[in-house]
């Protein structure tokens, strides 16, 4: 059963700026993977050509290649936005929309799926990053009113609204206090079972604790 | 929220939507200023003569009224943009010639006089006619002030019309024999009838032309001197044809004109049509 | 899915590509129309002296008119906004400094008809008393009316120019012990004044355009003023010529077509000035 | 006399200028008011003209500014909307921005009389919709156009990047992005463009000068190839007749519905754009 991310010697540039180089490994299904280093090191450049984010920025060039379940995702024919479905990105910063939680987890599901279906889908997720309890009774005022913790954990349930099969985290808890990072952290823990989890951080400790096996990153010179 | 910017435009959209609803006729009629009054009064008076049915057509008729100067009329009756032309000139050879095709019938409704006009301060302080040659030493520049000719000692504000007007074709063809003709004593140049009076009110040393029908108290028109008699344009010299700058005010149409076009401009030959003629000032034909 | 948003972007590309046609479609209609003049007359349509339908086409009296009356506004403004925009930018605090300018961005918005109502009921008349003139409508009467037309264009844009110079050069100066009047003229002035420079080419771009406010009072006399400077003669501007015979020969014929050279010498001239005056607004020097 | 007073007297004499600078507007506003309030009787907005304009209200003058105004936006919202967000979404070659941006400063530039010339020849002669309220609507919703599309892309520039790459990292599709994201967030900044649209095609003469207009003899257009009356060309015909007290004070009148109209839409812009600064920092 081929591991469901293979990176061989891949190497980024932006312009003349070499960011990555010549970095391989393998990500077994359901786990998580975390990759450790100083900032700086292309982490976030790392994670961010998983789903292709940086097609859109000019000067940026990919050598090598990134296989998803043997396929590789920079093949011509991918449909990037299917890719991106498929695997789901949480950022540093936690962005909610100025909309409803509700209309916030079913955003980026709302015109595929039909209407029943919303109710019983924004309570599996937000149970899944147990917030259901939390805010079960006030599915409509503005998002932007959760502190920042439940925030980043309202982002996580509307990726896995989505259904992706892999998760790309890029230092979730950076921006949170401890409290709330250690929840994101047991939520780690208990997304493995389906999902396979690529995490990003530059702390060792939240390395150790959550992943399976750790990648050390270092600064090209 | 993409929904309130649809309905939005669609609702912008209504506005001008009414605007396209039923097809009445209209007649579209374009040119001199002179003419312009006739036309638009025998508009207003036409829509409510024909509601009572004497020329019986069914529809609303809308008659829509645009200035511009005869050579405007002219050019857009030629090319039918318009369905009358409305000139107070002959048509130049060379429209004749260039609109051939369009085989132009003429239809005049008026008479009209250009008087050579003068404000009304020149006109108390003794200046009551001029000769040919002295209007036409004018608008060469040869004269410039008003004490050369008699005058109160003013510089002349010699003011000329757009090259197109009919009033300055008449006014022209009789000072220089050529309705074309180039003035360089000319100091200022404006556009309708309109333009023109309100410039030489407001001048107090001003000489232009302009039809008879537009001399108030503030533009005085003067009588044409030939050697000893002098011809002052009234009712009476223009219509016994003594006064020598007269023109006919004619609505041109391409070819028979038919339907609400020649109704309407029946309704004007008719005594009705002619009692406008007269309310705006000008001589009737008939 | 593919398919839907691949036509979807060629809805939002047909829209972008109707906007590229109408700039395009102007600059080719202007040309397109002007070439039967331009080939007849070639050269001397430009400095022939005399405009006179049906004979000669001589389009420099409105070239000339135009670029006067354009010079004559420009002398105006350019003093006056100068100075103020230096008190707006350094003097004034920011809620009375935000006020000015709604001020201004709403005078820049008054539509040219209603200046031309001004300037005939007016200005016209003013010029004609003070001047002791025959007639009010004058290239001075249409600079002047241009002057306060363009004046809070171009006000605006030199204040923003000011106010993008650096705060650290402030600073420096106060830190230096200049007093605030120094500051302004020997840091911030020259500093700001590409900027400034670009705010006045695109005023004078402006003042070229304009054809209702400046038809009404220049009297429209197509011919250069005798001696040449004299600003109190009727004159005539191209925007002004387009509007008074546009009408007449709307559509064909060699009149027509010479309007549309003139239409074109304009948009070349207006262009050129603007794309001079958005270089300055970008700080980068004319060289 | 020292520097310092030298300094404080050039100062004071700054602030007059500025004084005198800002109240050029209330001067202008001032005349405008003080001379067309004598001819906005009590009928002056719901009667037809008579006379030539010497009396009676400017009614559909009125009707005819409304008309050509929504109809220049209902042509030119879509056309700026679309173009826009294929500029900021899916063009990506330098170049090609570039010529977007300089087709857009030459359009902004471009005097308004040749918009008129160009736009009726095309419009008028050649789509044979000749001399109409449809000629004039096209004619400035071409003129618009730049308009808009600041106003718009201002609005799109200043959504913060994070909600696209959201969008993105969701795997949302180019047009759904679109709908759900940018048309959303930049609802503000698309509404005071049109209202700024607005502004600038009410205060229009030169543009629909013979492209649009008729003197008299129409009220409201009654199908797509009627004229219509416009409160500015209504001015134009009456300035002409300056000496004539009536028409002058027509005139002015017509001037102040004209200018409360524009500043009226100026206003709204500034509120909605207020809102806009407002809606980016949420």
């Amino acid at each position: 059963m081929s591991p469901a991310i293979q990176i061989k010697n891949l190497t980024v540039t932006y312009g003349s700026m070499k960011v990555i180089d010549d970095f391989s490994c393998e990500v077994k299904e359901n786990s998580v993977t975390a990759i450790i280093g100083p900032s700086g090191c292309g982490k976030s450049t790392l994670l961010r050509s998983l789903c292709r984010m940086n097609d859109r920025i000019a000067e940026f060039h990919l050598a090598g290649q990134v296989l998803m379940k043997g396929e590789n995702i920079y093949h011509p024919d991918v449909d990037v936005y299917e890719l991106r479905r498929r695997v789901g990105m949480i950022f540093q910063k936690p962005c909610v929309f100025p909309k409803s939680i509700f209309e916030n987890v079913l955003f980026g599901v709302k015109h595929r799926i039909d209407k029943k279906d919303y109710e019983p889908l924004v309570e599996r997720v937000l149970t899944e990053v147990n917030l259901w309890k939390e805010v079960k009774d006030r599915l409509k005022n503005l998002a932007t009113t959760l502190s920042v913790g439940q925030q980043q954990r309202l982002a996580i349930a509307r990726t896995l609204a989505v259904g992706p099969e892999i998760l790309l985290l890029d230092e979730p808890t950076s921006s949170l206090d401890p409290e709330s990072a250690a929840a994101i952290e047991s939520l780690i823990e208990s997304l493995k079972t389906h999902h396979t989890i690529l995490l990003v951080t530059h702390l060792h400790e939240q390395a150790e604790k959550v992943s399976d096996n750790l990648i050390f990153c270092n600064i090209i010179k | 929220m993409f929904r309130v910017l649809l309905i939005l435009w669609v609702a912008i959209g209504v506005i001008p939507f009414p605007a396209s609803a039923d097809h009445s006729p209209k007649i579209q009629i374009v040119g001199s200023t002179t003419v312009l009054p006739i036309a638009s009064r025998a508009a207003e008076r036409f829509e409510k003569f024909e509601k009572i049915e004497k020329f019986k057509s069914s529809h609303r008729l809308r008659i829509l009224v645009n200035a511009g100067g005869s050579g405007v009329g002219i050019h857009s009756v030629a090319r039918g943009r318009s369905d009358i032309g409305m000139a107070s000139r002959e048509i130049s050879p060379s429209e004749r010639k260039r609109f051939e095709g369009s085989h132009l019938k003429v239809h005049t409704v008026g008479v009209d006089a250009v008087a050579c006009v003068i404000s009304s301060e020149v006109y108390d302080a003794g200046i009551r006619d001029l000769t040919r040659q002295e209007i036409r030493d004018i608008y060469l520049g040869k004269i410039r002030n008003w004490s050369e000719v008699g005058g109160p000692d003013r510089k002349i504000v010699v003011v000329d019309k757009e090259r197109h007007r009919g009033t300055r074709h008449v006014f022209m063809n009789f000072i220089f024999g050529n309705p074309t003709a180039k003035t360089p004593g000319t100091i200022l140049v404006t556009g309708s009838n309109n333009e023109e009076q309100t410039k030489i009110a407001q001048s107090d040393s001003a000489i232009g032309m302009l039809s008879y029908a537009w001399v108030n108290d503030e533009v005085r028109a003067i009588g044409i001197r030939d050697k000893k008699n002098i011809v002052k344009p009234t009712r009476e010299t223009i219509r016994k044809g003594d006064y020598p700058i007269v023109r006919n005010l004619s609505f041109i149409t391409a070819g028979e004109p038919n339907g609400e076009v020649k109704a309407f401009l029946e309704y004007l030959k008719s005594p009705e049509g002619q009692q406008v003629v007269e309310e705006s000032g000008y001589i009737p034909f008939t | 899915m593919k398919n839907e948003s691949h036509g979807v972007m060629l809805v939002f590309a047909g829209l972008n590509l109707i906007f590229l046609c109408c700039a395009g479609g102007l600059f080719f209609f202007l040309i397109f129309e002007s070439y039967p003049i331009l080939k007849l007359h070639g050269f001397d349509f430009w400095l022939g002296q005399d405009w006179w339908v049906g004979e000669t086409y001589g389009a420099l009296p409105m070239l000339y008119g135009s670029t006067l009356v354009t010079a004559l506004a420009c002398l105006l403004v350019l003093p006056l906004a100068l100075a103020v925009a230096i008190f707006i930018s350094e003097f004034l605090t920011s809620t009375s400094r935000r006020f000015v300018k709604a001020v201004l961005e709403l005078l820049a918005g008054v539509p040219g008809i209603v200046y031309g109502l001004l300037g005939v009921s007016f200005l016209s008349l003013w010029i004609k008393d003070i001047f002791g003139l025959l007639d009010g409508n004058t290239l001075a009467t249409a600079g002047c009316l241009l002057a306060i037309m363009i004046l809070p264009t171009v006000l605006t844009l030199s204040e923003d120019a000011m106010r993008a110079v650096p705060a650290e050069y402030r600073e420096i100066a106060l830190g230096l012990g200049l007093s605030k009047w120094q500051m302004a003229t020997g840091v911030v002035l020259p500093q700001a004044l590409p900027g400034i420079m670009g705010a006045v080419l695109l005023g004078i771009g402006r003042a070229m355009g304009e054809t209702i406010a400046v038809m009404l009072v220049v009297g429209s006399l197509d011919r250069i003023p005798d001696p040449w400077f004299n600003i109190f003669s009727s004159a005539q501007t191209i925007p002004s010529k387009l509007g008074r015979e546009a009408a007449e020969s709307i559509g064909e014929g060699t009149h027509w077509s010479a309007l549309m050279a003139l239409g074109l010498m304009l948009f070349i001239m207006v262009l050129l000035i603007n794309f001079l005056g958005n270089r300055c607004l970008k700080g980068r020097s004319i060289s | 006399m020292s520097s310092a007073t030298f300094e404080k007297g050039m100062v004071f004499f700054l602030s007059i200028l500025t004084l005198l600078v800002s109240s050029l507007l209330l001067i202008i506003l001032a005349t405008v008011f003080a001379k067309g309030l004598p001819a906005l009787h009590s009928g002056f907005l719901i009667e037809a003209s008579e006379d030539f304009g010497r009396a009676g209200g400017i009614f559909y003058q009125l009707m005819g500014t409304l008309i050509l105004m929504t109809g220049a936006i209902l042509i030119s919202l879509p056309v700026a909307l679309g173009s826009v967000i294929y500029q900021t979404q899916y063009l990506k070659s330098k170049t090609g921005k570039e010529i977007c941006r300089q087709s857009g400063q030459v359009l902004n530039a471009t005097p308004t009389i040749l918009f008129g010339l160009v736009g009726y020849l095309f419009f008028g002669v050649y789509l044979e919709t000749g001399v109409s309220w449809v000629t004039g609507s096209l004619i400035l919703a071409v003129m618009i156009l730049p308009t808009l599309q600041v106003s718009i892309r201002e609005a799109i520039e200043a959504l913060s990047d994070q909600y696209k790459e959201t969008g993105m990292a969701l795997g949302l599709s180019p047009w759904s992005q679109i709908k759900s994201i940018i048309v959303p967030q930049c609802y503000y900044g698309i509404i005071t463009g049109v209202f700024l649209g607005l502004a600038r095609a009410a205060g229009e003469t030169a543009a629909i000068m013979f492209a649009a207009t008729t003197f008299s003899g129409i009220r409201l257009p009654e199908s797509f190839s009627d004229p219509v009356p416009t409160l500015q060309t209504h001015m134009l015909v009456l300035t002409q007749e300056a000496a004539n007290p009536e028409t002058l004070a027509q005139a002015w009148g017509a001037g102040l519905v004209l200018l409360s109209l524009v500043f009226f839409l100026t206003v709204m812009a500034w509120i909605l754009r207020g809102r806009l600064k407002m809606e980016a920092e949420l």
